[in-house]
């Protein structure tokens, strides 16, 4: 039973990725692709843990909280790169 | 107006240990699961590259006052001293030793010449990864 | 002993990554590099000789056995490729102390250079597929810093095509290798070549084998592969000219030879044929493009090309002589090559240009200079009794023997081309009134420019009237090269 | 599976190539990026897709995926990662030079 | 000092759920590994905690997730409405908590809340701009945020 | 190593040495140290002469050199290599003489470079002729061609001189290769070897190979260039910009005859094909003709010395031609008939080197003294300098061919050979031979008027002193001695020629014709003054009365175009091919060096497609496996959906952050794929490459600007879209059918040993890790060494900056 | 537990997946930015529960990196709607046509006339 939900819950997740895309590629504006960015790491956490299931194997946990730490990473830099094009400042002054 | 990254520096606070923990615990990891001194080393330079972000690079700086160049050597050096150890038993270049050790209290650990070896590869991977970023950063021109 | 062959990666890696710690102690590190380099050059010395006697040696790494771990193999052609790298690595090394600033050596110059080395010798000598691209990339990347250091304009803006199309062709290295560890499930070339017999080399893998010819054409810079060669050559100071020019093409050109000469052999009227066109139109167009320049370094860098036509036509030949004859004019390349470039820059140094129409008259005022340019240029051309002419020979002789005319027609007439740009070059730099000059240049020291340099001139004039000894040996090495089972048994056993 | 992956690899190796024949400094290293992802792939299913559990050997399986051209991509992975780190900053670098991202105006001769 | 032998622990402990195994070995090493993480570290650490608010914090985390699944309803009502009919807006709050740490954690609940989104600090802090997806009544959604999880935040750091 | 190497091997080292004699001893000019060399070897090689007649012995030593190459270094002494041989270091001995009056030891004269120039074309002249071995003699061979630039271009200051030397190396050094080829063929024809006599041995055989006419042509290619034959003799006018004694050297004595000793050399091996003559015979008719007619346009001593000598090359070489026939007649027949041709040019050799080098000294001397060669400035000579007028007068009579000088006999030998080649019956000289002898005696006539022209425009008429820069008077002794003595050997050898008769044509024509004395028996060579009023007479009485008219009326000649023209017509061909061979070079190189990194990998990608896609359908290689397609779960070709979608969108982005944000989820599908093949570090890798890019990718957008717009040019964007379209295409076809092959063929990856033995033997469970860190832990050693090096280059990058010109 | 795990997993896949649409369907960023941060993470929160669950009880593993994982998305997908809101209202990027009032501007304005 699990198995059956799992695979549901993957195909799910992939249509959800694919909409994240379908947002990513229209934008209209940067804010909405990082959005979609961040969502999309957000979906392949859960895609991650589900593969996990359906393959029987706990290997795959340390890709989970690694793309959950890297989403976060990458969603700080785009935003902070969108605000000023600046994604390491110097030093403290210019925050 | 000016505004502040307060939430941001905050939460950074915490979850760049929980990554540097992490960092650490897939070095040692490599061996027998996913990870090792890549992997490691990446993901150790993922949590210094978040500080840098959210913070300001002479701040970080302040904090890891490191010439990465060095690092990047002495990691090679390591890496490759550990391979040349072999040569003390007469074999080839990089020729490798493990052997499983009983310690009271701890139980069975295994004890490999990959662990300095993959020392050297994390110490490279970080230090390239930092310096890469502080480099380009601190570019004015 | 067979750790000799593991040398030649080992000290310029190590020499490398210490160097690193140095790089505010500018006397240390020359001092050390050049020692570094000195005793490279006995090692290299040593291995030829170790292979010369004990037959081919290789270290399995790791003490795994191949073809399962990674394999050094030291042949006499991987073993001689490694020695003319270390010639060129000394050579070069000394005419760096002499022109380059403070400032290129306080940015690493020394462990780019020994990095430089690190992957040349172990492209020669690795016995890996996957393992020569890992070297090939060690190679490139130095080969890109030490391009574009000093970051001029120009040297920006061909770097980055330089290092885009070797970006290129390293992926699609990537590719070849997926289709051929597809079909062979292995890594080890000597395993490859045994798989490969064992599947025949039919249908697809002719085509994974073009892949790989393409892709080490890429690095040789054979037609209509070398369009990032000129240019990039062009940028760097002389010293690192000299030994790209000498030394990096030949990595791919190695390469070439070691798969189709280990590997790919079982089709030969096919994919030497393939060879033998891309042989001849590489020297035409290389040749042609060096008639057209009036640069010195530039018209070098087209011959870097040219010359490399010669090299493949003595594998598509594919007789022990031509092969011989290939290697011999490899090894000569090597040598001229490099001194060519060092005289560009040595001319640089004096006159500040390397416009042929901004300079005259040298040999009225630098006789020491212009005569030795003229033994290289003589030679490169091919004329005797210098090294450039023995390699030629052997070409010509084979390619008559094999009935391949239209070839040696090509070669000969390249020849001719190759003499008129390089007296092209002596003409507008030596002869002349030494008038055009700006003469703010002329307090500079030719002595030491030229101590590094006169090396390569006795080889070149060695390699010719000793040619002897040297072709035996390289008969040697072209028949062991040509019979596949020596190299496969040596590293996978009987 | 191997089939459609190939398919995959190729629709992005063909795409990287012209990524490569554009004539701005970053959109060939976007190139770059994605020729290694379609070679990367490539590679993969080459050797073999799903024919195993993953090459852990604390899995207990039957069988395990080959391991080698994981280790050999991975490799891959990282050269790739610092030749396109390195070609980033070049590219940066000269347009700083050059003021100019437009690599149809980086194209000039030796002689100036 | 106690904080830094506290997060020391903590760290011990992460090691233990990253290993997988609730051995003292695993623990003794994962408290040698933050003592070097604290020791690169040091000059980094400035803020202050205590232990006795650990199990406050926590009771505050399960709180808040029960508030979390309640509110999330509304926002799916909101996305599946055919017609999006919200009227969105940016409210300032002004906020009674001094550390970082409180309005950190406020502004964590207000995020993570449906409805609501932290979007930033005024210069000095005591101001947080919230987003909220429906504003019919500015000074009520500003009371419920006052009275709900400032409260419980000042309960647990004091 | 035998003295004979030695006489070779001579001259080089004393080139080396000379340098420190020159600095040592400046006040002594440079050549005093030379000469006795020359005149020693000289003597040494006379020491060979036979005396006594009855032909000589050859003389053979071998060293050896490249033996595996077949090339060695034998020296061989025969009667044509000692001709030749007393020719280099005879007239050598006098050049060098001559040449120490003649170019004055002052500070700034390289005199040095001159001499070991002058050394090393010796010892390589030297070389030519001694060699048995065909590479040996060509290694020496283009040693001549190298050192005759150096002295052409020994006044390197002037324009002309750099043109000339440029000129003659290419043109020698062109045929030099061709002659290379040549013997190449040569040697495979003959069952590889590069020795003369072996192959001489073998001469009937090597005849019947098809190869042999290449194997000729080519290497009458080298002769031809060398020897100065039409169309190749342009070269040799361009050369008299070296200093005089050069000229008389090697542009007339010497090296201009390396062509025809090699042709003498060889004509035993080709002397029986009917080629060999025709060519040899009509490219030395028309050479003659062409220079003697080309010398009469001249104005400059010099230049009607070199076309003469140019038309004399001409002579000599379509008489060795016609001697060749002789070795159709097995010399059965006593007469003279057959090998008058083979002794003609033999002689008129000898004595084209005597009066030749005489008549070139005479002129420099006049240029030495007057300070111009134009015969327009000159005139009137006869009385201010009577001595070299005397010896002018010997050398030009000895040209037209008038008695009693030593020209007069070989020419009418020359007729009579002429006369007799048009009587055999071989070749389809019953028809064609008759006008052999007509354009031989065109050309006579022309001969006769240049150096009558020579004769009355330099020496009498009326002096204009005003003409001269400075004043002009008889040179002095030193410069005097070396014409002298060659003049008085014209004369001594025109009234007694027999004196070279068993001494040196006997001999030299044995070698040339091996098969004319029969074993045991003796050849005789007499020549004599009279002959009786025959044919020969009458044509050099014609000659001499329409080479009057013609001179008397060369005024009006000279208005014809033809004349009008200084420079050979021929010279705009060469000078049209070397500008356009530039100029196309230049062409052809920048239509495809465009600079476009666009271009650059539209053609690779080109090639790859265009010879992979070959190559795949060549072999039919295209297979497909369909099976294990089947199971595909749904969230896996979902996420390749997305997959593709993202990667097919990338190309109409142009917004560099949406590109990047693409590529961030690309990358992230990438590892998502890595999890579902079950390769964890994989997918971790790529993640963490992934995020450390994107923000080094963002760094680096604070300092660029927004991706340039590709501007509209659809056509463009076509091919572009093609070509990579076809890449894809190669690479799915390519590995489709590897995929269907691997599937087919039961190779067993070496993967197994890894599942094997990575705990046993290496103690790790991770396989991948244990690959990495041991099976193959030098891959990763060097990839970490990859990125420090780019970490280190990027600092490097940014850090580093030079303007261009602080170093080279 | 079975049904649990299940339940947690599809309610999990549901809230991603509709949050998904709200990030196509909401007419600004800042609404998408609701959806994400809050119907995303508590979907995948849900799922990694599941999966904790399901290898805690099925296998017997505890599956710490799960646990650090929802953990670490808990304290980390606030801050990033929060730096991604607070850019794109820095930069201006607008908010929808319905939004009804706005603090924020009104502080910067003050802020700037203060200036
Ligand atoms: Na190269
Ligand atoms: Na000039």
């Amino acid at each position: 039973m699990i198995q059956i939900t799992a695979q549901i819950t993957l195909v799910l997740l992939a249509v959800s990725i694919l909409l994240c895309v379908i947002r990513l590629v229209k934008g209209p504006c940067m804010a909405d692709r990082v959005v979609a960015l961040d969502t999309i790491g957000l979906n392949l956490i859960g895609f991650i843990g589900l593969i996990m299931m359906v393959q029987q194997t706990i290997l795959y946990a340390e890709a989970l909280l690694i793309i959950a730490i890297l989403a976060f990473i990458s969603t700080v830099s785009f935003a902070k790169f969108l605000e000023g094009g600046v994604v390491v400042d110097r030093n403290g002054s210019s925050r | 107006m000016k505004t502040n990254f307060l939430m941001l520096h905050t939460i950074t606070r915490i979850v760049s240990f929980i990554v540097l923990s992490f960092s650490v615990y897939l070095f040692f990891a490599g061996h027998n699961a996913p990870g090792g001194g890549f992997i490691g080393g990446l993901m150790m330079a993922g949590a210094l590259i978040l500080l840098y972000v959210t913070f300001d690079a002479e701040r970080i700086n302040r904090v890891l006052p490191f010439d990465y160049t060095a690092i990047i050597a002495i990691g090679l050096l390591l890496a490759i001293v550990t391979g040349l150890n072999s040569y003390l038993f007469g074999d080839p270049f990089l020729t490798q030793y493990f052997e499983y050790y009983q310690i009271p209290f701890v139980g069975e650990v295994e004890l490999t010449t990959a662990l300095p070896f993959d020392l050297g590869i994390l110490l490279v991977v970080v230090a390239v990864a930092l310096l890469t970023i502080i480099s380009i950063a601190e570019d004015v021109s | 002993m067979n750790n000799i062959v593991l040398l030649p990666v080992l000290i310029p890696f190590i020499a490398g990554a210490v160097l690193i710690l140095f790089r505010h102690f500018p006397k240390l590190q020359r001092i050390s590099s050049a020692v570094v380099m000195l005793v490279m050059l006995a090692a290299s010395v040593l291995l030829v000789y170790s292979v010369y006697q004990d037959g081919i040696l290789t270290v399995e790494l790791g003490n795994w056995p191949a073809p399962f771990g990674i394999v050094l193999v030291g042949d006499l052609f991987a073993s001689l490729m490694v020695l003319l790298s270390s010639i060129t690595g000394v050579t070069c090394l000394f005419f760096a102390f002499q022109t380059i600033t403070k400032e290129r050596e306080k940015y690493f110059f020394y462990p780019f250079y020994f990095f430089l080395l690190t992957g040349v010798n172990g492209s020669f000598l690795t016995g890996d597929l996957f393992n020569l691209f890992v070297f090939f990339e060690v190679m490139l990347i130095s080969s890109f810093i030490l391009i574009v250091t000093g970051g001029t304009k120009f040297q920006l803006r061909e770097s980055y095509k330089y290092v885009v199309i070797n970006i290129f062709a390293s992926m699609m290295f990537l590719a070849a290798l997926a289709y051929i560890y597809g079909l062979t499930g292995t890594l080890n070339l000597a395993h490859i070549a045994q798989q490969i017999e064992e599947i025949g080399q039919t249908g697809v893998v002719n085509t994974a084998a073009i892949m790989l010819l393409i892709v080490f054409g890429i690095k040789g810079a054979l037609f209509p592969l070398y369009f990032w060669l000129p240019q990039s050559y062009y940028g760097p100071p002389a010293a690192i000219a000299a030994l790209f020019g000498g030394l990096l093409t030949k990595v791919g050109v190695y390469a070439i030879f070691r798969t189709f000469t280990l590997i790919f052999v079982h089709d030969i009227s096919f994919t030497h044929t393939v060879l033998l066109v891309l042989a001849a139109l590489t020297m035409v167009l290389g040749v042609l493009a060096a008639v057209a320049q009036f640069n010195f370094k530039m018209i070098l860098t087209y011959h870097i090309i040219s010359q490399i036509g010669y090299m493949i036509m003595g594998l598509a030949i594919f007789t022990p002589l031509a092969v011989a004859g290939a290697i011999y004019h490899i090894a000569h390349n090597v040598v001229v090559k490099s001194a060519l470039f060092m005289f560009a820059g040595a001319t640089q140094k004096i006159t500040g240009t390397n416009n042929l129409k901004e300079m005259s008259g040298l040999l009225k005022t630098h006789p020491a200079l212009a005569w030795l340019f003229f033994i290289s240029a003589v030679s490169i051309a091919g004329i005797p009794p210098l090294s450039g002419f023995f390699s030629k020979f052997a070409l010509v002789l084979s390619g008559l023997e094999a009935e391949m005319y239209v070839i040696v027609a090509v070669a000969l007439i390249v020849g001719v081309f190759t003499l008129f740009s390089m007296m092209k070059i002596f003409i507008y730099v030596f002869w002349g009134s030494p008038s055009l000059q700006r003469s703010d240049y002329s307090h500079i020291k030719l002595a030491p420019l030229l101590m590094p340099i006169v090396p390569f001139i006795v080889l070149t004039i060695a390699m010719g009237l000793f040619a002897e000894p040297v072709f035996t040996f390289i008969q040697l090495t072209a028949d062991q090269i040509l019979d596949p089972s020596i190299y496969i048994d040596a590293v996978l056993g009987e | 599976m191997e089939i459609l992956m190939i398919f995959t690899s190729g629709i992005i190796i063909a795409v990287a190539t012209y990524l490569f024949m554009t004539r701005s400094l970053l959109r060939v290293a976007f190139g770059v990026v994605m020729l290694s992802h379609g070679v990367h792939l490539l590679i993969l299913t080459l050797s073999g897709l799903e024919t195993g559990a993953p090459p852990l050997l604390t899995e207990n399986a039957e069988a395990y995926t080959d391991p080698l051209p994981q280790a050999v991509i991975l490799t891959a992975i990282v050269i790739s990662f610092g030749v396109t780190a390195f070609l980033l900053v070049l590219a940066y670098r000269t347009y700083k030079e050059h003021g100019t991202e437009d690599l149809e105006e980086l194209r000039g001769n030796a002689d100036e | 000092m106690q904080f830094q032998i506290l997060l020391n622990i903590v760290i011990a402990f992460i090691w233990m759920l990253l290993q997988n195994s609730f051995t003292i070995v695993h623990f003794v090493f994962g408290y040698i590994v933050g003592l070097g993480m604290l020791f690169f570290l040091r000059r980094f650490l400035r803020f202050d905690f205590y232990f006795r608010r650990v199990y406050a914090f926590i009771k505050l985390l399960l709180l808040f997730a029960y508030k979390l699944i309640e509110a999330n309803w509304d926002l799916i009502k909101i996305i599946l409405r055919p017609k999006m009919d919200i009227t969105p807006g940016i409210i300032a709050v002004p906020t009674e908590l001094k550390t970082d740490w409180e309005k950190t954690l406020l502004a964590n609940l207000i995020s993570l809340t449906p409805g609501t989104l932290t979007m930033d600090f005024s210069e000095d802090g005591d101001i947080l701009y919230i987003h909220a997806i429906n504003v019919p009544d500015k000074e009520k959604a500003i009371r419920e945020i006052h009275e709900s999880f400032e409260k419980a935040i000042l309960e647990v750091t004091q | 190593m035998s003295l004979l190497h030695f006489v070779v091997l001579a001259p080089f080292v004393m080139a080396i040495f000379l340098p420190f004699l020159y600095y040592k001893f400046r006040s002594i000019h440079t050549g005093w140290f030379l000469l006795p060399l020359p005149l020693i070897l000289f003597i040494y090689v006379a020491t060979y002469i036979p005396f006594g007649g009855g032909g000589m012995e050859a003389v053979e030593h071998t060293v050896q050199w490249v033996p595996s190459l077949g090339i060695n270094f034998t020296v061989y002494l025969d009667g044509l290599s000692m001709l030749f041989a007393l020719l280099i270091t005879g007239i050598g001995t006098l050049v060098v003489l001559y040449s120490i009056f003649y170019i004055a030891n002052k500070p700034d004269e390289p005199l040095n470079n001159f001499y070991v120039y002058l050394l090393m074309f010796m010892g390589a002249m030297l070389g030519v002729v001694l060699s048995d071995n065909l590479i040996v003699l060509y290694v020496f061979w283009e040693l001549t061609s190298l050192s005759s630039s150096l002295l052409i271009a020994y006044w390197f200051h002037k324009e002309k001189s750099r043109y000339g030397a440029q000129k003659s190396m290419l043109i020698t050094v062109s045929g030099g290769f061709a002659m290379l080829a040549g013997f190449a063929l040569l040697y495979i024809i003959a069952g590889n070897t590069f020795s003369i006599q072996e192959i001489i041995s073998q001469a009937d055989a090597i005849v019947q190979d098809p190869l042999i006419l290449p194997a000729m042509l080519l290497i009458l290619l080298g002769a031809f260039t060398k020897s100065a034959q039409f169309p190749f003799h342009i070269w040799l006018p361009d050369a008299m910009e070296a200093p005089t004694p050069v000229s008389a050297y090697l542009h007339s004595a010497t090296m201009v005859k390396a062509g025809i000793y090699l042709v003498a050399r060889l004509t035993p091996v080709f002397g029986l094909t009917a080629e060999w003559f025709w060519i040899l015979v009509i490219f030395g008719l028309t050479t003659l003709l062409w220079g003697s007619i080309s010398a009469v346009r001249q104005t400059d001593l010099k230049g009607i010395l070199a076309f003469s000598t140019v038309s004399q090359l001409g002579l000599i070489m379509a008489l060795l031609g016609m001697g060749a026939a002789a070795l159709h007649y097995d010399f059965i027949e006593t007469e003279t008939m057959y090998y008058t041709a083979t002794m003609a040019a033999v002689f008129h050799l000898i004595n084209h080197a005597t009066f030749k080098g005489a008549l070139f000294m005479a002129v420099g001397i006049i240029d030495h003294e007057t300070g111009t060669r134009d015969v327009k400035r000159l005139g009137g000579l006869m009385a201010i300098m009577p001595v070299t007028f005397t010896v002018s007068l010997v050398g030009l009579a000895a040209m037209a061919g008038l008695p009693p000088f030593n020209g007069f006999l070989s020419k009418e030998m020359f007729f009579t050979a002429t006369l007799n080649v048009a009587s055999l019956d071989i070749f389809n000289l019953e028809t064609l031979g008759v006008f052999i002898p007509i354009v031989a005696w065109i050309a006579s006539v022309f001969t006769f008027v240049y150096s009558m022209m020579m004769f009355t425009r330099t020496f009498t008429g009326e002096f204009k002193p005003e003409n001269y820069e400075k004043e002009v008077h008889e040179a002095p002794a030193g410069l005097l001695i070396s014409p002298i003595i060659l003049g008085s050997l014209v004369i001594l050898f025109g009234l007694f020629p027999n004196l070279l008769g068993y001494t040196l044509i006997e001999p030299a024509m044995q070698a040339i014709l091996p098969g004319i004395t029969p074993v045991g028996e003796q050849f005789y060579v007499n020549i004599y003054h009279w002959h009786g009023i025959n044919t020969e007479l009458l044509m050099t009485v014609a000659v001499v009365l329409f080479g009057l008219a013609i001179a008397l009326n060369l005024k009006k000649w000279a208005e014809a175009a033809f004349f009008q023209r200084e420079r050979d017509p021929l010279n705009r061909a060469y000078d049209f091919g070397l500008d356009q061979l530039v100029v196309q070079s230049q062409n052809v190189t920048n239509f495809h060096m465009t600079g476009r990194l666009r271009d650059y990998m539209l053609y690779m990608s080109v090639f790859i497609v265009g010879l992979g896609m070959y190559t795949f359908f060549r072999y039919n290689s295209l297979d497909i496996n369909l099976e294990g397609q089947g199971g595909i779960p749904g969230y896996a070709i979902l996420v390749i959906g997305g997959l593709i979608a993202s990667t097919l969108v990338l190309p109409f982005v142009h917004k560099r952050i949406t590109n990047l944000v693409l590529l961030g989820v690309i990358g992230f599908l990438v590892a998502l794929l890595f999890v579902i093949f079950r390769a964890p570090d994989l997918a971790l890798t790529q993640l963490l490459v992934e995020t450390v890019m994107v923000v080094l990718f963002l760094l680096v957008f604070r300092h660029m600007p927004e991706i340039t717009k590709e501007k509209k040019a659809p056509l463009t964007t076509t091919v572009k879209a093609l070509v990579s379209g076809a890449v894809g295409i190669f690479v799915i076809l390519t590995g489709l059918s590897v995929h269907a092959l691997r599937a087919e063929s039961d190779i067993t990856p070496i993967s197994d040993f890894f599942i094997e033995n990575s705990v046993p033997l290496a103690g790790g469970y991770n396989m991948v890790n244990v690959i990495l860190v041991d099976f193959r832990g030098l891959d990763t050693l060097l990839e970490v060494l990859v990125l420090g090096i780019a970490a280190l280059g990027i600092v490097t990058l940014i850090k580093h900056r030079l303007k261009g010109d602080e170093d080279v | 537990m079975e049904v649990l795990v299940s339940i947690l997993l599809l309610t999990g896949g549901l809230l991603s997946f509709l949050g998904s649409i709200g990030i196509l369907r909401f007419p600004d960023v800042y609404g998408r930015l609701h959806a994400a941060t809050k119907s995303a993470t508590l979907g995948v929160i849900g799922i990694l529960t599941g999966t904790f669950l399901y290898f805690l009880v099925m296998h017997d593993i505890f599956v710490g990196k799960v646990l650090l994982g929802i953990i670490f998305v808990f304290l980390t997908a606030p801050v990033g709607a929060f730096m991604i809101s607070r850019a794109a209202y820095l930069t201006g990027v607008p908010l929808s046509k319905q939004t009804e009032q706005d603090d924020l501007k009104k502080a910067r304005s003050e802020a700037e006339k203060a200036e």
